[in-house]
C-alpha cells in the first residue's frame, strides 16, 4: 500500500518529457519532487505562473509569488507570469498537456466530484472545472477510500460533478487504473496488494485482464 | 494624455453606494485592492454584490465585509479558508453563485472587450450549466456563459501612472487586468504612482485607456495565506 | 467651401476633453492637427498603440513604430503598445469614445459603406466594420460628392455596407449634419455655401429646421 | 524549462506542405516573419491559405509568395496596396476572405484559447455576415464568427529565450501574439535570442507554452511602408 509520497511518486511517471503540467492541490503538488531530472518539463499554477520552482529560502518569500494553492514559491529560468484568462487560455486551448488533480469520487464512465458535499461543504470548483473540461489527459491521484472506508471509484458519482467523462487514468494507494469503455481497467497494483483487496475496494466495474503486476516505483 | 489621478481613496470612491455590483481583483490575498476594500469597510455600503475569484479569510480582504454583513452576494470560483463565510452561506444569510476561476476570467474579460456572451468547455454536464444554454461545437459541448456587468472594478498594480497605466507583479497580476474596463468605472491603487513617461510603452500591462481612477494606496500589508519554505541545504 | 483641412478643422471641434478618440485614414487623420491644446485627448491607432504622438523627425523613423495607415509615427508620455485583441477590446468595449472615418457613402438612417466597389476596387474593410459596430459616436468626413459630383449623402447606399445605422454626424466640405429619426438634420453650413447649394448635393432627405449659421471655425 | 530552439529557418520549417493553413503575424510589413516567407518561397509550397491581416507589398513580405502563386487563398482585413494582389483577385485565380481586423484578431485568440467561437458585433447587416447566424444580446445584434483551424502560424518578435518566451517591440507586435499558440505548429523567429534567464517574467508578452519552434533570423529588412516624417523647426 502506498502513502501520499508513494501515489505522488507513481503518477511522476506518468510525466513526459516536453509535458506542461498543472498540479492539484494536495498530493498533486508532491508530485513535483519525484520528476526525473533528466527530463523536460514544466510546471503551470492556473493563478498565472509557468515555470513554478520549488518553496523559496526562508526569509526570501515573496507576497506576490504564491501558486494556485496560496503557498509561496519560486520561479525556475525561463519562467513567466500572466493574467487568469491568459492562464486559463493554456488549459482550454490545451497547451497544458496533463492534468493532475484530487478527488472525493470517481465513476467508471470518468466523470469526477471534487467540489461539493451539499449541505455540508462548499468549497467551490476553483479551477478544477475548466482543466477537466479542457485538458486531454487527466490523472486522478487520491486515497482509494473514503474516512468511512467507502470506495472512491464509483458506478456512478454521488456528489455533484466537477466534469464529465473526462478521467483517464486513477493512481490510489491501492492500484493504478485506466478508464475506457466505462470501465476501471486495472494497470498495476501497490506493492503488497493484491487484486482481490482491490476489487474489494472498488465499487466501480473492474477489469482485470492477465497477470497484474507489481508498481515499479 | 488624459489624467486619471485622484488624490485619495475617499476620492477614489466616489460615488460607491448600497446595492451596487463590484469587481474585486486578486487571487487569495495575493493582488487585492486593501485601500479599497478599507474605504469600503469605512463607508459602510450594504448590499454589495462583490465578484472576486475569493473573499477573504476571516480577518482580511473581502472577510472585512462579510464580517460587517455588507455583502448580499458573492460571484466567486473558490470560497475555502473562510469561516464567517461558510456560516453565513449555510445559514442562507449569503447568496453565492460559484463560477470555475477561467470562466469567471472570462466574463471579466468579454465584459472589458464588449463580447455579451462566449461558449466555454468548462461545468458542461455539472450544475453550474443549469439552465443555461449548452451547444455542440465540433463534437464537443460548450455552456454559453454571459458577460458580467457591474458599476465598479477595484484593482490592485504594482506601479502605475497619471494616465492609468498599469504594471502587475508576479502573480499578484491575476484577475486584475480583466477587471480594468470591465464595469463602468475602474478604480486602480498602486504601491508605486510614477511620473509620467517613466514607464516603458512597450511594457505596460493595461493601458491607461481601461482605468478612470488611480492613486497610490497608503498602505499595502501583503499578508502571505501559506508561508511555505524549503531549508538552506 | 471647405478644402480637406477644413473638414478637419471644424470635425476637431467635436473632440472633447477626456476623449479616446479613433482617426481612420485620410482626411481623419489631419484632425489631430486642429485639436485645442488645452483639453486632454488620446489617439488610438488600432493596430496597436494608445498615445500616438506626431510625425518623427527625420531620421527618426522605426519601421516598429507605426499607425493604422502605415505612416511613421511617435508616441507621447503615457502611451502603450498593445496586441490586436486588445487593440479591438478598446473599440468593441467602447472604451474609445469617438470614432472619426472616410466613406464612400453614407445613408440617411446611418448606414455607412467604405470599404468596396464590387467587380472593381475591393481594399478591405480593415478595422472599420469594428469601429462602426461599436462606438456610440461616429462622425464621416467626407467630400460632399464623388468625381462624377453625385451625392454621397443618399437615402440608401448603394455599395456594399460597412455598417448599418451607426453613423451620427458627417462633416463634410459642404455642411455639418447629425443623422437622427432617419433624417440628415443640417446643423452648420461651411463659409459661403448656401442652404439651397447644400440642398441640391444632398440626395438623402435633409431637414432644415429654422435658421442655419455658417460654421465658426 | 523546455527547449524549443532550432538552429535554423530550415529547420523551423519541417513539416511544412501544399494544401496548408498558415498564419502569419504582422500589420502591414512591420512585423511579419520575413524569414519564414523567405524559406516557403524556396520551397515552393503550393495551394497554401494564408491567414494574414494583410498581403503585403508586390514585391515584399506576402505579395512574394503570390507572385509565385503559392497562395490559393487568403484570408485578411485589408488588402490595398498591392496591384498583382488585386489582378489576382479580379481574374479569379485567388480566393478572398476579408474579415474585419477585430474579429480576424479574435479569431486567432479563440484559436489560443480554445474557444469554438464567438459573438461580436462587427459586420452584422452586411455582405460579412452573410450566411452566418446572429443573434441579439440585450438589444443589439452580433455575428457568430467561429475560430480559425491552421497547420502552422509563422510569428516575428524582438526578442525571445529557448523556452519559447517572447517579447515584441512597438507595433510590430499586432497579430503576433495571438497567432501563437493558434495554430498546430507555432514558429517564431527573432531579432536576439537571449540566453534562459535574461528576459523578465514578469514582462514577457508570449509565454513559451505557445511556441513549438524558435529561432534567431538571419536577416530582417524591416521595410517601411510610408515613410512620413516632419520638419525639425
Amino acid at each position: 500500500m502506498l502513502d501520499k509520497n508513494g501515489i505522488a511518486k507513481r503518477i511522476a511517471k506518468e510525466v513526459k518529457n516536453g509535458y506542461y503540467v498543472n498540479l492539484g492541490i494536495g498530493i498533486p503538488t508532491l508530485v513535483a519532487n519525484f520528476v526525473r531530472d533528466d527530463i523536460e518539463v514544466e510546471f503551470q499554477s492556473e493563478n498565472g505562473i509557468l515555470g513554478m520552482g520549488p518553496f523559496p529560502f526562508e526569509g526570501e518569500e515573496d507576497a506576490d509569488i504564491i501558486n494556485a494553492g496560496k503557498q509561496t514559491i519560486t520561479t525556475m529560468p525561463g519562467a513567466s507570469f500572466f493574467d487568469s484568462a491568459t492562464s486559463f487560455s493554456m488549459i482550454r486551448g490545451k497547451h497544458v498537456h496533463l492534468t493532475i488533480l484530487g478527488a472525493m469520487e470517481v465513476s467508471e464512465n470518468g466523470d469526477i466530484a471534487n467540489w461539493k458535499i451539499p449541505e455540508k461543504m462548499v468549497k467551490g470548483m476553483g479551477g478544477a472545472m475548466d482543466l477537466v473540461a479542457s485538458a486531454d489527459h487527466i490523472i486522478v491521484a487520491m486515497m482509494h477510500t473514503n474516512k468511512r472506508g467507502e470506495s472512491k471509484l464509483l458506478k456512478r458519482c454521488s456528489l455533484p460533478l466537477t466534469g464529465v467523462g473526462c478521467v483517464t487514468k486513477v493512481v490510489t494507494n491501492l492500484a493504478v487504473f485506466e478508464i475506457k469503455n466505462n470501465h476501471f481497467y486495472l494497470l498495476e497494483r501497490a506493492p503488497g496488494v493484491s487484486v482481490e483487496e482491490i476489487r474489494n475496494a472498488t465499487e466501480g466495474t473492474l477489469v482485470v485482464e492477465g497477470e497484474i503486476p507489481e508498481m515499479n516505483l | 494624455m488624459i489624467n486619471k489621478k485622484v488624490n485619495n481613496v475617499e476620492e477614489a470612491l466616489l460615488g460607491v453606494s448600497n446595492n451596487m455590483t463590484l469587481m474585486l481583483g486578486g487571487f487569495g490575498l495575493c493582488g487585492i485592492p486593501e485601500n479599497a476594500i478599507s474605504e469600503l469597510v469605512r463607508l459602510e455600503v450594504k448590499n454589495l454584490t462583490c465578484i472576486s475569484n475569493n473573499a477573504g479569510i476571516d480577518n482580511f480582504g473581502l472577510g472585512l465585509l462579510l464580517q460587517n454583513k455588507q455583502i448580499k452576494k458573492m460571484i466567486s470560483s473558490y470560497v475555502g479558508e473562510n469561516d464567517e463565510f461558510e456560516r453565513q452561506m449555510l445559514s442562507g444569510e449569503l447568496e453565492v453563485e460559484l463560477t470555475p476561476q477561467g470562466t469567471l476570467a472570462e466574463k471579466c474579460r468579454a465584459a472589458q472587450a464588449g463580447f455579451p456572451a462566449f461558449y466555454t468547455p468548462a461545468g458542461y454536464g455539472t450544475e453550474v450549466a443549469q439552465g443555461k444554454e449548452v451547444r455542440e461545437f465540433y463534437g464537443k459541448m460548450y455552456v454559453l456563459e454571459p458577460a458580467f456587468k457591474a458599476d465598479f472594478a477595484f484593482v490592485k498594480a504594482w506601479k502605475g501612472d497619471e494616465a492609468g497605466n498599469l504594471i502587475f507583479k508576479g502573480t499578484a497580476r491575476n484577475f486584475n487586468p480583466l477587471m480594468c474596463g470591465a464595469a463602468t468605472i475602474t478604480v486602480a491603487e498602486v504601491e508605486e504612482l510614477v511620473p509620467l513617461g517613466e514607464l516603458d510603452p512597450n511594457q505596460i500591462h493595461t493601458p491607461g485607456i481601461f482605468v478612470q481612477r488611480i492613486f497610490q494606496g497608503k498602505k499595502f500589508e501583503k499578508r502571505i495565506e501559506q508561508r511555505t519554505v524549503r531549508e538552506r541545504s
